[in-house]
């Protein structure tokens, strides 16, 4: 399997401060690839970085084509697509306008200036992969948080989206609903790259093919999920967790 | 979804629908075009009746409220003294009151009601130059009077206008020639900017230049501009003689400040403002505006047996703290103006009081004025007056006699050539 | 829970007037009333009052556009209304000089201000051709360029707010400054629009209809605009201008569309508020007019279709009503309105049929993170 | 030599008014991210202050004393009675804020002149503050210098607030990041609350002060606003730092295009420059690190 995208040696720092320091990053075809690591380890400022929301040294390389210095809205159409720890879906709007506008960003001026006749068929099959067939015409601000999240994630499927940034997809849902996301995940990774930033270990376990620890902003380590389990370093980091969490409410 | 036509065909039967509706529309009610006779609207106005209406039209909100409901008290107060005195023509006088809101496009609103739905025989109103400029070619449409009572920058002349506060050369033109006469040799111009301080300061550059006294800075600030560090520093490094000053409103007060702590007084440089009524000069504090000078053709002190009645009269209507300045006189002289145009010519008829105005008198608290019939403006004595620790205004300097109203300064070789500079 | 947006409630008369029938028959309705029934009843002097209403409702339609469906706060379409007007109103100063003076002469404000020669900017402005085109493209144009400007940055929420006040401020006193564009009194007098004679009462007329038909035009424009897959995109940057961007769109274009819409609908409105009213001056198009053309838009429901219109036409109608009678109770009549209606009826009066059970405040996703 | 001292010194002074007006701005907007369009009129409402306790006191050294505190007071107490009202219930809604408080602003005016009257009312300067004192070259009026030092005073007392005592340190909890602080146990509506009475308040002394140059009339506080708000604009979300910087600036660049060309022209200049620098910085000058993106 190869590298989808290949990120080297990020470094992303405010004000001085690096939250992201040197990260090497590779993800592929096939796999779902969990990003875990304490609070402000970087894992969601190293997801800015890629799609172009916060600026970085070093270098994102997709289907050969280097990506920093890129607008948002460009690095989206190399297919990237993301999620974010609060679902954002379109509140006002349907399930099926969501869907739809996340597919057409190639869409004409003309054709944007018409209105929608007919759902595109990808819309479509989405909402059943999705399960949210039934909620085409409800709008997205009503659905159950769970739902929202898929919704999100259907939004990058429908665009076409080879490499998935996924911020926290399971945050709040229930043990169901876990499941059948992580079903989804691995579904949707068949021909797609999917990274999840994640903290419930138990979902990791379960449905990681790879997994990335960082702390501190640097990558701690890297492998399947038994081989990270068992770096010592891994385990100090996480009994330290629950007070540099409280840590950084004081701050 | 129902079926619908692509846009653009969609798009171009509603345009093509619009446009002809538009076209049929315009050519079924298509009136006169140009250089046709149109009639002008009839006049409804009904004097069958015990009572004939007069509009008042000034500012009740906003940011001139501040001086014109003064105006509106003089307007009701001249009415109720006509009907006190049975009337005109023998009728009750009844106002239509109506508010300009301080907004131009409100003030042609609403004296195009007055003169349209409420039918009055004359409007008396008005306060900037812009809401004249406004409501004029209502009343040129619509064939109806307008009373106008505030001194202004010239420049106009309107068969359907009567002004009757001051004119260039009625105000700001003896100004000059008391500062000449002073002994004056070097100005220093500050204004607002709009269109009264720049048509002043036309006149003053070219009445200087023709008098051998030189302007040594001209300079505008926005209206309501309350920051005056820059222009009063340059003022008093130019060290001129005198400081002419046609600032509005709230301007004056900053700048009056700022001028006193600096340390310039009436005594060096002293200030003549145009601009600066009895009602202003609470506003600014006394201790800053002592001994500063203005032009004007009223001061509630004049010494005359009708400016004690008027004085009297007002304080006993509207309460004894109440003050008396030039535009409130102009507008309770313009009622008495036309109660007298009307009483001569006999009729309400616009038509008549157009053909009578000329030569009619009225001995009012600033003494006679002569309404001119030519340029509908008034004979005016110009005053000079200096404010003093009392918060009034008391005459140093009087013209000789009233001065003829010269609107366009035909009558002064020197400015035969005005500009306006931007 | 239904957390709908205000304004877009599903009412049963809502959803016929969504089918192509209702369309037409509201259009169709709209028309009647504006076209048949009120000249019918309305005197020449209230015909011409409504007629300036219009103008008021057509940019209340733009800023609905804007700012209820694109969330763009926008204090400063005074400036594109000003635009427009003063673009007409030069074109009607050059013609009435034209006709009265012949070719060559300058509009009579001019020759009281000393200006003996006529600005160069000014000469184009005696062609009716070329002023229509400046009415619809100036404005446009320039609303298209601050846009790019400010949303390229994504300067948005209450900094874009701020900014199109200050514009609005920055405008007048540019204005005010010009003398060779009438200064503070601005322009004023016209005798003749496009060869008619404007004090005749059929002519005045003629012009009320033109500003009907110019609100219906808008509204048409506008209704297509939502409707369509564009106005979809635009609640979504709206409710989520992050998420757009990061399926793909450039958000800032779908707002700069939006917005110069809304100057276009300002700059006609301007344009055809001039030979009704006949003045423009700077006192029209500051910031505090530019800030009450927003409260008939909240009060009749800032994202709907008609409400806007609907507020407009109310607010412009009770402010001539009630300022008569109570000149300081109208003030306190607006700011009461600006508090009650935002604060508890954000939809306006078009969410007040489907607000039954409780009122709510719902949070926006897009305002929160501006 | 002189012109540019007096440049200089017009430029400080300037700017010093603009920060009083703005500092109180600066704090509310960058902290609730709440738009106050009635700051302006708790200005006037310090101006008003200023008058009426000089009404009852006299001597015009000993109320403007007193009305410095107590124009905090009234103007802070306003801004809680606007907050526990309105604001509070609009938080996630800054947009409508500003509309509704536009509104407040409408009526707070309208009051003051059925209150006080139309006309301006006239607050004396006391004696020891009258006239000028000339600095290398230049006369500068003691009103100026006791504006800037009032400016001054304040921006430290803000600052040292902010730094140095528990609620100031929760102020800033809540600039950073406001849900983290909640987690942290700060009562995030008490801080709001807090906040609001001292940007509030700062307002009302900066209506205090300002009588001493300016008009106290109901459309007073109007003046100031938009140039206060250009100013927190201009110098970033809830900067301190960068309303100074902003504001003496704006202060400086308004003298300069007054010198060189004319005062209406300044302003225009003024607006092409910040919009023309919001190309550059569209944050403004200094901005706060935020983690989240919605």
């Amino acid at each position: 399997m190869s590298a989808v995208l290949t990120c080297k040696n990020i470094e992303v720092s405010f004000d001085g401060f690096k939250a992201v320091d040197g990260v090497d990053l590779e993800l592929a075809r096939g796999e779902v690839h969990f990003l875990i690591g304490p609070n402000g380890a970087g894992k969601t400022t190293l997801v800015d970085a890629v799609t172009g929301l916060a600026p970085y040294a070093g270098s994102v390389v997709k289907d050969g084509e280097e990506l920093r210095g890129k607008k948002v809205h460009h690095i989206a159409r190399k297919g990237i697509g993301r999620t974010f720890q609060t679902a954002a879906v379109f509140e006002h709007l349907t399930v099926a306008q969501n869907l739809d506008i996340a597919a057409g960003a190639g869409r004409s001026a003309l054709s944007l200036l018409r209105r929608r006749r007919r759902l595109p068929a990808v819309v479509v099959d989405t909402m059943d992969r999705i399960g949210l067939r039934d909620a085409a015409d409800t709008p997205a601000g009503t659905l159950a948080h769970g739902q929202k999240q898929w919704l999100e994630i259907g939004m990058l499927l429908v665009g076409d989206a080879d490499v998935l940034l996924l911020d926290e997809p399971i945050a709040g849902m229930g043990h169901d609903e876990r499941d059948t996301t992580g079903r989804l995940l691995h579904d949707i990774a068949a021909d797609r790259a999917v990274a999840v930033v994640e903290h419930d270990m138990d979902f990791m376990r379960a449905f990681a093919d790879r997994v990335t620890v960082l702390h501190a902003g640097a990558v701690l380590a890297s492998g399947s999920v038994d081989e990270v389990a068992a770096d010592p370093r891994v385990q100090e980091v996480y009994l330290g967790t629950a007070k540099e969490a409280a840590d950084a409410a004081r701050a | 979804m129902p079926h619908r036509f692509p846009l653009p065909a969609r798009l171009a039967r509603a345009l093509a629908a619009s446009a002809a509706l538009t076209g049929l529309l315009a050519t079924a009610a298509c009136g006169a075009r140009a250089g046709e006779e149109t009639v002008a609207a009839e006049s409804c106005l009904d004097t069958s009746g015990d009572t004939v209406k007069v509009g008042a039209l000034n500012s009740l909100s906003g940011t001139m409220a501040i001086s014109e409901t003064t105006v509106r008290d003089a307007i009701r107060l001249a009415v109720d003294e006509l009907n006190a005195a049975g009337g005109v023509q023998g009728k009750q006088i009844e106002i239509v009151a109506e508010d300009g809101a301080s907004e131009p496009t409100v003030f042609a609103e609403k004296a195009e009601k007055l003169i349209r739905e409420d039918c009055v025989a004359a409007v008396f109103g008005g306060w900037t130059s812009a809401s004249r400029k406004a409501m004029l070619p209502v009343f040129e449409d619509n064939d109806s009077l307008l009373y106008y009572p505030v001194q202004y920058e010239g420049l106009e002349a309107s068969e359907n206008i009567f002004y009757t506060g001051a004119t260039t050369n009625q105000q700001i033109i003896p100004a000059l020639d008391y500062l000449a006469e002073t002994g004056a040799e070097s100005l220093y111009l500050v204004g607002s900017d709009y269109v009264f301080p720049r048509t002043a300061n036309a006149i003053i550059n070219a009445y200087a230049e023709a008098h051998g006294i030189e302007v040594l800075g001209e300079d505008y600030v926005t209206l309501g501009s309350t920051e005056f560090s820059t222009i009063v520093n340059q003022v008093k490094s130019a060290g001129a003689d005198a400081v002419f000053n046609t600032l509005n409103g709230d301007s004056n007060v900053a700048f009056f400040r700022e001028y006193a702590n600096v340390g310039l007084t009436a005594a060096d440089m002293p200030v003549m403002s145009v601009s600066i009524a009895e009602e202003e000069v609470g506003g600014i504090g006394v201790e800053n505006i002592e001994g500063q000078l203005a032009a004007w053709n009223y001061y509630q002190t004049l010494d005359s047996p009708a400016n004690s009645a008027f004085v009297e009269a007002f304080k006993a209507a509207y309460g004894a703290d109440r003050v008396t300045s030039d535009p409130m006189e102009a507008a309770y002289t313009s009622v008495h103006l036309w109660a007298a145009t009307v009483e001569k010519a006999g009729s309400f008829a616009v038509a008549d009081v157009q053909a009578a105005a000329d030569g009619v008198s009225f001995d009012g608290p600033e003494g006679t004025v002569v309404i001119d019939g030519d340029n509908h403006h008034v004979t005016k004595t110009a005053r000079i007056g200096e404010i003093s620790a009392d918060g009034l205004l008391y005459t140093v300097w009087e013209s000789p006699a009233p001065i003829e109203p010269d609107p366009f300064l035909e009558g002064y070789d020197w400015a035969a050539d005005l500009s306006v500079t931007e | 829970m239904s957390t709908r947006l205000p304004g877009s409630e599903r009412t049963p008369m809502t959803r016929f007037l969504d089918t192509r029938l209702g369309t037409w028959t509201g259009f169709a309705a709209a028309a009647l009333v504006l076209f048949g029934l009120a000249p019918l009843v309305l005197s020449g002097f209230r015909l011409g009052l409504l007629a300036q209403f219009l103008c008021y409702a057509i940019v209340a339609v733009g800023i609905g556009l804007a700012w209820g469906r694109g969330g763009m706060l926008t204090l400063g379409q005074g400036v594109f209304f000003g635009m427009g007007a003063y673009l007409m109103a030069m074109h009607l100063k050059m013609a009435d000089a034209r006709f009265e003076g012949g070719p060559g002469a300058v509009p009579d404000f001019m020759e009281l201000a000393g200006i003996r020669e006529l600005p160069a900017y000014w000469a184009p402005f005696a062609s009716p051709v070329f002023t229509v085109a400046a009415i619809l493209v100036l404005p446009t144009a320039f609303a298209v360029l601050l846009g790019l400007a400010v949303f390229k940055r994504r300067v948005k929420g209450a900094y874009f707010a701020i900014l199109s006040q200050a514009l609005a401020g920055a405008f007048a006193i540019l204005l005010i400054g010009q003398q060779s564009l009438g200064g503070f009194n601005g322009l004023s007098r016209f005798r003749y629009f496009f060869g008619f004679t404007l004090a005749d009462p059929a002519n005045q007329r003629m012009l009320y209809f033109i500003a009907a038909a110019v609100l219906l035009a808008v509204v048409a424009v506008s209704l297509q605009l939502r409707r369509s897959r564009y106005g979809e995109l635009l609640v979504a940057v709206r409710d989520a201008e992050e998420r757009v961007r990061f399926l793909g769109y450039d958000a800032a274009n779908v707002k700069v569309v939006a917005y110069a819409a809304a100057a276009l609908f300002a700059a006609v409105a301007g344009a055809v508020f001039v030979p009704i009213v006949g003045i423009i001056s700077p006192a029209s198009i500051g910031i505090v007019p530019s800030i009450m053309f927003l409260l008939g838009v909240a009060i009749g429901g800032r994202a709907s279709l008609v409400g806007p219109v609907v507020g407009a036409l109310v607010v412009a109608w009770a402010q001539t009503a009630l300022s008569e009678q109570f000149p300081s109770a109208w003030t306190y009549a607006q700011g009461l309105l600006f508090i009650l209606v935002i604060a508890l009826l954000p939809g306006g009066l078009a969410s007040a049929a489907a607000l039954t059970k409780r009122f709510r405040t719902k949070p926006t996703p897009v305002e929160a993170a501006a | 030599m002189d012109l540019l001292v007096g440049q200089l010194f017009t430029g400080l002074s300037t700017g010093s008014i603009l920060l009083l007006a703005a500092l109180g701005l600066s704090l509310t907007f960058g902290q609730m991210g709440v738009v106050n369009m009635a700051h302006g009129e708790f200005i006037m409402a310090g101006c008003y202050t200023a008058y009426v306790v000089q009404q009852v006191v006299g001597d015009a050294g000993a109320s403007l004393l007193i009305a410095l505190p107590a124009g905090f007071l009234v103007g802070g107490a306003m801004g809680l009675v606007l907050e526990a009202l309105l604001i509070r219930r609009l938080y996630h809604r800054p947009l409508d804020t500003l509309l509704v408080t536009f509104g407040v602003g409408l009526i707070l005016q309208q009051a003051a002149r059925d209150v006080f009257g139309a006309p301006a009312v006239n607050v004396s300067v006391p004696e020891a503050l009258r006239g000028g004192v000339d600095l290398l070259g230049v006369t500068v009026p003691r009103t100026r210098l006791f504006i800037m030092a009032l400016a001054v005073l304040s921006v430290a007392a803000v600052a040292l607030v902010l730094r140095f005592t528990p609620a100031g340190r929760r102020i800033r909890a809540v600039v950073g990041n406001r849900d983290l602080a909640e987690t942290a146990g700060i009562s995030s509506r008490a801080v709001d609350a807090g906040t609001f009475f001292i940007g509030s308040g700062l307002a009302g002394v900066a209506g205090v002060a300002l009588t001493l140059i300016g008009s106290t009339s109901p459309t007073t506080g109007q003046s100031y606003l938009v140039d206060a708000f250009l100013v927190v604009v201009a110098g970033g979300l809830g900067r301190i730092k960068g309303a100074v910087v902003a504001a003496v600036a704006l202060g400086a660049l308004q003298a300069v295009f007054e010198t060189y060309s004319t005062a209406s022209l300044a302003k225009v200049g003024v607006f092409v420059v910040i919009v023309v620098f919001l190309q550059l910085r569209p944050q403004g000058l200094f901005t706060l690190r935020t983690r989240s993106l919605a």
